[in-house]
């Protein structure tokens, strides 16, 4: 007597963001009674796709799918629906009509909120680096763009450097060397992710100019609360990945039993700094 | 006099500091044998290259038919009917014999029957089988047409790029050194196709360091010397000998072996398709026809090719490798220059190559003191130039052969293995080469050698080796016995 | 004659021993369902991995290949929604072909190596996508049209369109690389440069001219990718240039060129969907399954030798 | 002779033109901190180029080293934790090494093709870095020793400790190559194999210890980024492999083997470091960024092969 099985297609398998959703997707799972089978996508659309046609394969009663791309993966949502399969998005969305749900973050809203953090904690106004994420990214984007929204309510807020690159702590780092060399009087700078952040944060201890150019980083990893605590990061995003898994499960096993959902579902997000590190920081 | 079908003008052609053309004029007429003779280094295949459109000259100009042409590669040689065998070999490994043979001007048929712009579509197979065959029937070869060229051996190889030229119907055939790793009945073959395609009236360009060859096929015969055309001689007023001093500048008195010298001691024993003695003091000459397995008994008393068990100087001894024959106190000179040289090394750097640990310390090499025995090496060996900086691709056949054996001389081995030791040396060279093979056994070594040149087996060797279908067939020593009719019966056997 | 033959079949034989392998830990793999997956999957690398053959038998080498997967599916997107179908998918082709073109004379011409020359473009390619595109899909906000993206969903004859571009191809290329006399001066000059020159083959044409195929093929890949993904897509393609490259090995073509064959480059890219689509059906952790390709690769890659040293 | 000189010192010209031009578009090129900037950005891909350039020169290729740097830092900084920083610092480099081993049994044994074995460890290597560390940093609630970390942060005589591990192997390995019989026996296999082992040359195991080198070397680089990086970073090295070989072939190796120097391969480092840098401190789009730096990659290949037509 075999357990009924959900599929799980994540973008990344080597992103600790992902890592502990998933870990939060089987935990709950477990809970609930079912088996959990994945398929790994490394950033490929194509191998995506050809993940969740696998899945479909493997007779999965529902799936959940963080897309790498709002469009370039419909193929999987289009097959999932030629064999009535359910198929929910989690964190990262699709445009296909056959996406039935969204459990999502509110990814202008967290930006618009970093912009405003940062307008505010540097008095309304200075340069600002930003090193955003992978290219051709939604949720990177619209992350982007949220924070430009709000600075541009601050006309002396400056954006003088952005680039954008792979989330690795080392382009984080060597980014952030070249854009103190250009502006020695940065402000500030918007990290990407965590892992960029604390790459970041390490060329402005280097520099010596500590305290005096705060970086924000996004996703509220070990490391990155670390950070805060010591003041090298000024602020991180908790958005819970592992909680974020437990929805997106609770979601599917509440449609897979018929109950009705709006189209988009969010999970919460919390700026963390210096203020309230210390509910944050993991129990010894 | 009729217009010559191929002429060159006042050629001159440089590489950096070398003059290897110099004001060269030349001309060859229809239905004529016209050899080029001339050192190693004189210029002969450059000459040759720029007739085949590979080098371009940097001042005179070529005629055809008494009008200049402009060739910028082999595809416009071809067009102009020159057909080029180059010296180097030029095979395409994976292609079949057939392919080989017919390259560059494969054969096709209309993919759509009538229709004859689709001919660039289809290869026309069974003619390019029967054009094969046909060019390689007039060498008297019949390989297996679709067998992969690099199962073949060097001289078949070489005999597939031969039988590719005959294949163009060229009206113009240059052939430079296309026996030099022939044996006999090959060459035989070849100067009957000679003769053959002369009658035809195709001109004929003719390279080659075996001046008996061209004292017996040559209507007129060219020498250069230097990068410069020192003579011309019609048929009648060159023999050997005369040839070679034009060449040279001087007489060249080609040394057979003397008296038999009282043999040493038993330096090497080995049994490989039958007993392989090897004594102090003694130059044994190794004959053996195309396939007979000459190369490999060489390669495998050296450690390659899968090695051999064998004796030196009475110690049992296996060689997995050729580091554990030099060791031992073999060395050897493989039978293409390319497998005994870093061509884009210096000569130093060949000639100290395998004897690295004789130079210096494991952690420091002593650049110095190699210097100075190479340069002292060069400098017997009689190697232009005598500089061990230069890289050794610039240098010519003859001069990279010589380097060679700088490598064993060098090192401290008692036991000498040659395959072909002389292909493509002049014969001042190769006088040399004998020369300094019976130097290294009158100090006590021995000389192991494969020749497919008869009268080198017989003139050089105090004792004879001779290999029929992988097996040694007959042992000869030095004496009334010893002529080439003798060692010829010895190695031929139906094929 | 039939152990060389078997020898000469090593890519074969472990793809059909991987096949037993993977349909007997599962038999989900042999679904009818699965089967069709396979072959869609494996049908964009199989164009690309044709055109790397080329460029391999060739002697040369492209790197360039995955960024001009993307840079024809935006292109033929673009296109696309001005000037319709046949235009963008013209359009796809011929922008592959011309950076295939543009490395060919880099190589030729300038003499730069394979390796650093199509490194250069690919890296040089992928910003063009991305300038052009702004690195946002194409299109953004609406559809390509219809009976494009159906071409990346119906089939003919049980089978997805996608799967018959790759068969057609296979058979027309492989009869151009046989039985041509164009093919034959790919293999000569890839065997043996010098020879094939001084036999008059204009062999820097010849170069240049498979580096063209092997772009014009990655236009193709591009716009089938383009069909199934339902857009363009800036950063498709990463990483398939070293999987068609090691496919192309897999399937016993030597990197100094002079050998290979079509079907046997199929047969290696086979071998790579296969196994991936293997490790999925089985829920192989994704850690593991970077394991097990490693090893796979390097075993395929070793079993192949096996043939070299019959002798 | 002069003109001969100079011909053959083109990379390094080249490199002089480009910082040149960067610092007369942004005077901050030259500031001390930027320098010491480039010099610390280029150390870690240095120590790799190097290694590179003995499995180059020895006629093979290497795409493992990046993986081989992220499992070097991993192991390295695992290690430590337990062990302490010289065990930590052994491990990371031993590890490097074995994987080197593991290339170069595999290539002279196996006779697998170089580009397909690394390929294959290239993609395994990563997957046992992702599964010793879950692909989390390493380690993940603490932070490594302090003295480890300061490493990657001091500086002696002004400039940075990691610096100094690049100009010490410089000078040690440049010995290696040119002066020891050893690296004679390096250049003579990958100038031709056959003439080196009809010298006498065990030119095996010549080609295996030139992928050790480079595995060593790599891991050296692995453990100098987690002392920069503060910690094991299992994404870390993610396509050093093509920015080392491209080095390489910028400093004018040829990569059919026999020939490089080290010091060119620093140079041609140099010319892709302060690329990157001099665009960063422009703020040049990244997108215009990836063309600049295709571009330039292609000409200065292109420029460095005027060498080869001086004749
Ligand atoms: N590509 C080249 N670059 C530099 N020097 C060259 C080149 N080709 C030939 N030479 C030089 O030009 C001179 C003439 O060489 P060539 O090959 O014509 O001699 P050859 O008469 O054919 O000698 P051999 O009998 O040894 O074949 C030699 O000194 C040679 O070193
Ligand atoms: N790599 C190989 N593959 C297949 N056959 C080979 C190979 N090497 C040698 N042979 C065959 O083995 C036989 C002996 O070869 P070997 O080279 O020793 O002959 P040989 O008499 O020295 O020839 P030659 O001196 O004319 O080159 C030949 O028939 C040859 O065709
Ligand atoms: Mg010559
Ligand atoms: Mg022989």
């Amino acid at each position: 007597q075999q357990k009924p099985a959900i599929g799980v297609s994540l973008p990344q398998d080597d992103n600790p963001f992902y890592i502990a959703m998933l870990r939060g997707i089987r935990a709950r799972a477990a809970e609930l009674g079912f088996d959990v089978i994945t398929v790994s996508s490394q950033e490929d659309k194509a191998k995506q796709i050809n993940g969740v046609q696998d899945l479909i394969a493997r007779g999965v009663k529902g799936i959940l799918i963080s897309p790498i791309d709002a469009v370039g993966v419909n193929a999987a949502y289009d097959a999932a629906a030629a064999a009535k399969v359910p198929i929910i998005s989690v964190a990262r969305a699709s445009t296909s009509p056959n996406q039935l749900l969204h459990v999502a973050m509110d990814e202008r809203q967290i930006g618009r909120d970093i912009g405003a953090y940062i307008a505010k904690a540097i008095g309304g106004k200075g340069k600002v680096a930003i090193i955003a994420g992978p290219p051709g990214s939604p949720t990177f984007k619209n992350l982007s763009d949220g924070i430009k929204e709000s600075f541009a309510k601050h006309s002396a807020v400056q954006v003088v450097f952005d680039q954008f690159g792979a989330l690795t702590r080392e382009r984080g780092l060597k980014l952030a060397e070249d854009a103190l060399v250009a502006n020695p009087d940065l402000a500030a700078i918007y990290a990407a992710n965590d892992d960029v952040a604390l790459g970041a944060s390490q060329a402005v201890v280097a520099a010596g100019r500590k305290g005096k150019v705060l970086v924000t980083g996004m996703n509220g990893i070990p490391p990155a609360l670390r950070a805060v605590q010591d003041g090298s990061l000024a602020m991180t995003v908790e958005l819970n990945p592992v909680d974020w898994g437990r929805l997106g499960v609770d979601v599917l096993a509440g449609y897979l039993k018929g109950e009705k959902y709006k189209q988009q579902v969010f999970i919460k997000h919390v700026l963390i700094d210096s203020k309230n590190i210390g509910d944050k920081m993991p129990k010894k | 006099m009729p217009t010559p079908v191929l002429a060159a003008e006042d050629l001159s052609k440089r590489f950096i500091a070398i003059k290897a053309l110099d004001h060269v004029s030349f001309e060859l007429a229809a239905g004529e044998v016209h050899a080029l003779v001339g050192e190693n280094g004189a210029g002969k295949s450059t000459l040759i290259k720029v007739f085949g459109g590979i080098h371009r000259p940097d001042s005179g100009r070529v005629l055809v038919d008494g009008a200049p042409v402009e060739l910028h590669s082999p595809a416009d040689a071809y067009a102009k009917g020159i057909a080029v065998i180059g010296q180097e070999l030029r095979v395409v490994p994976a292609l079949s014999v057939a392919e080989n043979v017919m390259l560059g001007h494969l054969p096709t048929r209309p993919l759509v029957p009538g229709l004859a712009a689709t001919a660039c579509l289809r290869l026309d197979r069974a003619r390019m089988r029967a054009a094969a065959a046909a060019a390689l029937g007039r060498l008297n070869l019949a390989f297996d047409l679709d067998q992969r060229v690099d199962q073949l051996t060097f001289a078949e190889r070489q005999s597939v790029a031969i039988a590719r030229a005959l294949s163009r119907n060229a009206r113009v055939l240059v052939l430079d050194e296309p026996t030099a790793a022939l044996e006999e009945r090959e060459v035989q073959s070849l100067f009957a196709v000679i003769e053959a395609l002369k009658a035809a009236g195709v001109a004929i360009l003719y390279v080659s360091h075996r001046l008996d060859e061209i004292v017996a096929i040559a209507d007129r015969c060219t020498v250069m010397r230097d990068g410069r055309v020192v003579a011309d001689l019609a048929r009648g007023a060159f023999s050997a000998a005369e040839l070679a001093r034009h060449m040279t500048g001087r007489d060249v008195a080609e040394e057979r072996a003397g008296a038999a010298a009282a043999p040493g001691e038993v330096l090497l024993e080995a049994a490989l398709g039958g007993d392989v003695r090897l004594h102090a003091r003694e130059v044994v000459g190794l004959a053996g026809l195309l396939g007979s397995g000459t190369t490999e008994l060489l390669r495998r008393l050296f450690g390659a090719a899968g090695g051999a068990r064998l004796q030196m100087r009475g110690r049992a001894l296996v060689t997995r490798h050729p580091a554990d024959s030099i060791a031992a106190g073999i060395g050897m000179v493989p039978n293409e220059r390319i497998l005994g040289l870093v061509l884009d090394q210096t000569v130093r750097d060949n000639v100290v190559l395998p004897n690295l640990a004789r130079f210096g310390a494991w952690w420091r090499m002593d650049d110095a003191a190699a210097t100075r025995v190479v340069r002292e090496l060069l400098e017997a060996l009689d190697v232009r130039p005598p500089d061990p900086s230069a890289v050794v691709r610039r240098l010519s056949g003859g001069n990279q052969q010589k380097v060679i054996l700088a490598k064993w001389l060098a090192a401290r081995i008692d036991v000498l293995l040659m395959d072909e030791p002389t292909q493509g040396i002049d014969v001042a060279a190769k006088a040399q080469i004998h020369r300094l093979m019976r130097e290294f056994a009158g100090r006590g070594g021995a000389v192991l050698f494969a020749s497919s040149e008869l009268d080198e087996i017989v003139g050089q060797s105090d004792g004879v080796l001779a290999m029929r279908r992988q097996a040694i067939s007959a042992r000869m020593a030095r004496g009334a016995g010893l002529t080439e009719q003798a060692v010829r019966d010895a190695i031929t056997y139906q094929r | 004659m039939r152990r060389d033959f078997l020898v000469g079949q090593i890519p074969l034989i472990t793809l059909i021993v991987l096949g037993v392998v993977i349909a007997v830990l599962t038999p989900r793999f042999l679904s009818p369902l699965n089967l069709s997956n396979v072959l869609v999957q494996a049908a964009v690398i199989t164009v690309i991995a044709m055109g790397m053959t080329f460029v391999i038998i060739g002697g040369g080498f492209d790197l360039s290949v995955g960024s001009v997967v993307a840079l024809s599916g935006c292109v033929c997107a673009m296109v696309m929604m001005e000037a319709g179908i046949a235009a963008g998918v013209a359009a796809g082709v011929a922008v592959g072909a011309l950076v295939g073109l543009a490395n060919g004379l880099i190589v030729t011409v300038l003499k730069v190596n394979p390796f650093i020359t199509t490194l250069g473009t690919m890296v040089l390619v992928r910003g063009v996508v991305f300038l052009l595109t702004g690195s946002q899909q194409v299109p953004i906000d609406q559809s390509l049209p219809q009976p494009f993206i159906d071409f990346g969903i119906e089939r003919l004859l049980g089978i997805h369109y996608l799967v018959w571009v790759p068969v057609a191809l296979l058979f027309a290329l492989s009869w151009v690389l046989a039985r041509t006399p164009y093919g034959r001066s790919v293999y000569a000059t890839g065997g043996n440069r010098e020879a094939a020159y001084f036999s008059g083959i204009r062999v820097d044409r010849v170069v240049a001219s498979t580096y063209v195929w092997c772009g014009a093929l990655a236009g193709v890949a591009g716009v089938m990718l383009a069909s199934r993904l339902q857009s363009g897509q800036p950063t498709a393609g990463e990483f398939y240039e070293l999987t068609a490259i090691a496919a192309v090995v897999l399937g016993g073509a030597a990197l100094h060129g002079g050998e290979g064959k079509l079907y046997k480059s199929v047969i290696g890219v086979f071998i790579m969907v296969i196994l991936g689509n293997g490790l999925n059906l089985l829920n192989v952790d994704s850690y593991w399954q970077r394991v097990a390709i490693g090893a796979v690769i390097i075993l395929a890659a070793a079993a192949d030798r096996l043939r070299a040293r019959r002798g």
